[in-house]
């Protein structure tokens, strides 16, 4: 009987929420936590969802366990046809895919992600870069973006290096402006930008301005929390809410989805030990 | 739109051309009610190779008018459609019965009388134009037909310098059309399509079509599909589909049945008689006069079918539907 | 023991004298004579040609039979791949098909054809269109043109209507010069325009200024014959050849290729019954 | 030329990207050799599937350099490239290890030590770039990508207003690499490649690039290929291949052996080590101390053979590979 789930499973199932029944979604690569929630949402309350995999772009696949990487015959088991790449992007392009899942080692008060560099002028780290990110944050009617590592404890020196910063240091991934300020809408791209936010410490939407406000916290985790380990203003409407657990079912689920565990890759050590009672 | 703060709730369904109704199953005559006067069709198949006859047919005896065709290389569908006062516009590349029965007949009077307005195009020119359908982009580039005569057909087309090499080159508008008719063999319930032999423009087509419609042979499994061989067209681009067997007819549809050129033959010879012959001699016993498909079925009779499934016997076989006398 | 060869097999030969092994070579559809051509070539001197059938798009077919339509399962048997029309289409673009084969209700003194419409200002008579020759015609690296219509017999008014016309009504496929008298190599374009017109009557090839040039004739005809049936200047470069007729294995071959005489449809009646002897 | 008034002669051919050797089978060496310092390459194959390693390690084996890598998403082949010295620029979409080992070290380092330019793209504006090159245009436009910072990094992008809405439209370069290095299972003497699985832009890669290499698990006859399912890139765009069984080694190449993780995790180990250990403990065992692929093979073992051929006897055997314990 379960009682309890984890963080990561508690974050699947946040995200499993911002996706809508009868549209296409498409998962990138690399990124477990969003795979299995776009499992849980074809298995809940969205079955006539299409669902694209990252990688493999096998179409409605039913992996018999998650791989710990995406492109494994194991992701497109059980998928009626598969795409091409140019099929899939050019979907994307006409307006036809209706969310993807976007993240970065730097998001910011927008929504833009940096996953190419970190150090404006001189390269301090090169990351792994965005694959397809760049194209579809413009094409992508609808973006959820997620993190694991918003929270950014001190080093030694009592320095935080924020996950949520105020600006980026390169825009792998469009959000609702660009660095210079300039509304997205005047660019006339086909996507609407990035409209949830789902972290390790809460839920973020986006207000009128393009800029992230809070909506909802885990049980676990206040606002002075959020403000603490977030770069920019955190903006608020009214009172913040509590993310609703999952319920059991989906906590079955997933664990049935991803016998491997390969999800918690992606959730801090600190994190792992976070434990929330199920709905 | 969810709210990922609440238990998930139906938000408002907006047209983006993914179609994911679990059962697109239907009756032939609510496939056509899906084509509207004045539409813009893509007809499916090639030649004389699985263009979707009945479709069509059930299009005429609902009395359709305005229609805008365009494709690359087709015959008796297109000329069929013209006959039956169907089409306003072409932009086909090719209307005809190739060397061996020659110029379309209904096709050719409908341009000449000026009821069919003539805006042919050439095939790479509506691959380009479909393709920006496809991509979403209002153009799309193309080096060629500059210097012949279609420019003065289509003053859509612009003429650019090349940011990159100072040529000029031709700029080609999007085109999406609003609905493509295709047969195919295979089909599910879904609306996966598998299409055996050469696709002519049919994924092209499905994807660059505001809605797609189709009729196919045989309705299975999407397993039975995996296991022919796999899926052509996805089922989220086809909006609706119908188990017609024999709905290519006269024309081919491999594996199942060969070109029924005795009956191509008919036809031509109908047409080719004038409007009031091809009215008598075709439209009235073949199209009008069949009530549905099985009518369709009943007057083509059963030994036309096994004589065109015979194919498969051999060579020798296989050549005898094609022999010159069988045409007379 | 084959002593003689009709009309259309003497074009046949010609024709598939003009392809070049080692290229990529497509025909269209409604062209036997040329479909036959190719297969000819394949099996004997352009063992290395790419074979690219029309309406199929088949890759190197052997087909058991010809049908007597393009787009028919007989075209495409023993095919080792096919391409789609979108494929077939962009190598030419790319300036990778060596030579295609082109015709024309109207072939004027350029090599332009016309197989769109009869009448310049007002529709006389609306020919079947042209399928992908348009594009072709301005991509592909090499054409070779062909009619069966040279011969133009004056009707009971003692008018002739030219198939080798000075100007086209409607210019379906470019040839060295356009309506206005441009040379197409102004345009930019990938392919370098006719280089060989057969026809019933001769063979032609286009001097520097891109004006077709009489030959080679066939052994039964006179020059004073093209010059009665041609509808601009008869222009020569020195004496005029006669063709060289097929030997017997050639056209054994086409006969093996062709039991149904699906290509005599193409040969106009009053030529059925020429003969010609074998080398 | 040839002249039809005269017996054939063969021409001279110019090169026009069209391949027909009758027999392009060759020695992974010779292969290795088709590719030049200074090349711009596409890898064929993503992440841990299907990466044409053989080749790869036979080109640092050549001590190649200078190499300009294009693609979307890759992983060990990059990696190992960059480790082994032979790359100068990066314009891959992503080079990483995703989740399971996180950032690519040997390309990470050479890209903040300056010895690998930092050129990034996106895997749209690459298809768009191939795109280009394959329909022989100087250009593709793309919607996307505007308000970004990656035109900053890339000056050869161009914005314009489209003549047709008024709306800006950004304007991509045709890409033609000089060499696209592919493994497939299956191919022909001839150079017919069939791809089992997701095709990544193998495809593209094919089609857009000057020349052609490929390793396969296996050489079968044409009609087993056609047999097997079809051919997925025909011989004539392919300039030379070779059988080279477990070639995509330690990447997966189904159905004849999965993902190597526990060989992935000690390379992973040996580049985050730095380059001295990298070299100690990878690039002389794996790649410089083998002479030839058969020592490769010798030197990976019968059992890691046995064991990545293992997946296929059911999922429990298929997810004990990929087990947490196995990577330690």
């Amino acid at each position: 009987m379960i009682h309890d789930c984890s963080l990561g499973e508690f974050m699947i199932a946040a995200i499993a929420r911002t996706i809508e029944d009868g549209k296409l979604a498409f998962h990138g690569f690399g990124s477990p936590l969003v795979q299995l929630a776009m499992h849980v949402a074809k298995r809940t309350h969205a079955p006539n969802m299409v669902l694209i995999a990252g990688a493999t772009y096998g179409v409605d696949p039913d992996p018999p366990f998650l791989a710990p990487t995406s492109n494994d015959w194991v992701m497109d088991r059980g998928a009626s046809s598969s795409l091409d790449i140019e099929e899939l992007f050019d979907l994307a392009a006409a307006g036809r895919m209706g969310r993807m899942f976007l993240s970065g080692l730097q998001i910011d008060k927008w929504g833009n992600c940096n996953v190419t560099r970190l150090g404006k002028s001189k390269l301090a780290l090169k990351l792994p870069g965005g694959g397809g990110g760049c194209n579809l944050s413009c094409d992508v009617q609808h973006l959820t973006l997620w993190t694991t590592g918003h929270r950014s404890p001190p080093d030694s020196a009592g320095k935080r290096r924020f996950r949520l910063v105020e600006v980026c240091d390169f825009v792998t991934n469009l959000g609702h402006r660009t660095a210079d300020g300039r509304d997205r809408r005047e660019l006339g791209h086909r996507g609407q930008g990035p409209e949830w936010l789902v972290t390790d410490l809460g839920l973020f939407d986006f207000d009128p301005e393009g800029h992230a406000r809070l909506q909802a916290l885990y049980p676990d985790i206040t606002v002075e929390e959020v403000r603490e380990n977030t770069g920019f203003e955190v903006r608020t409407a009214g009172p913040v809410a509590v993310l609703p657990a999952p319920d059991r079912e989906t906590v079955a689920l997933i664990r049935r989805l991803d016998p491997l565990r390969v999800h918690e890759h992606e959730i801090r050590p600190d994190d792992r030990g976070r434990r929330f009672a199920v709905a | 739109m969810n709210d990922p703060r609440t238990p998930h709730r139906e938000g408002p369904r907006r047209d983006d051309g993914i179609h994911t109704r679990p059962d697109k199953r239907t009756r032939l005559e609510d496939l056509a009610a899906l084509v509207k006067d004045g539409d813009m069709i893509a007809v499916g198949g090639g030649l004389s190779s699985r263009e979707p006859m009945a479709i069509l047919r059930a299009l005429l005896r609902r009395r359709i008018r305005g229609l805008r065709a365009v494709g690359s290389a087709h015959g008796i569908d297109i000329d069929l459609l013209c006959g039956g006062g169907a089409v306003s516009c072409s932009s086909e590349s090719y209307v005809g019965f190739e060397q061996d029965f020659g110029i379309a007949p209904n096709y050719r009077r409908a341009c000449e009388s000026g009821e069919v307005k003539v805006d042919d195009s050439c095939c790479y020119t509506l691959v380009q134009q479909l393709r920006a359908a496809v991509l979403g982009l209002p153009f799309m580039p193309v080096r060629s037909v500059r210097g012949t005569s279609f420019p003065e057909l289509h003053p859509e087309y612009k003429t650019i310098t090349c940011p990159y090499t100072g040529q000029e080159l031709l700029l080609v508008p999007a085109l999406a059309p609003d609905v493509a008719i295709l047969h195919a063999q295979y089909g599910d319930a879904q609306g996966n399509l598998r299409i055996e032999g050469p696709p002519v423009m049919d994924l092209l087509f499905a994807k660059a079509s505001r809605s797609v419609i189709a009729s196919v042979e045989t309705i299975v499994s999407t397993e039975r599909l995996i296991e022919l061989g796999g899926i052509t067209i996805p089922y989220f681009y086809v909006t609706a589909l119908a188990e017609l067997p024999l709905g290519a007819h006269p024309t081919a549809c491999y594996p199942f049945y060969a070109y029924d050129r005795p009956h191509t033959a008919l036809y031509y010879e109908a047409a080719r008689g004038g409007p009031e012959r091809f009215s008598a001699d075709y439209l009235q016993p073949f199209v009008h006069g069949c009530p549905d498909h099985a009518a369709y079925l009943a007057r083509i009779g059963e030994a036309t079918r096994r004589r065109l499934a015979s194919w498969s016997a051999g060579e020798a076989a296989w050549m005898s539907l094609y022999r010159e006398e069988v045409t007379a």
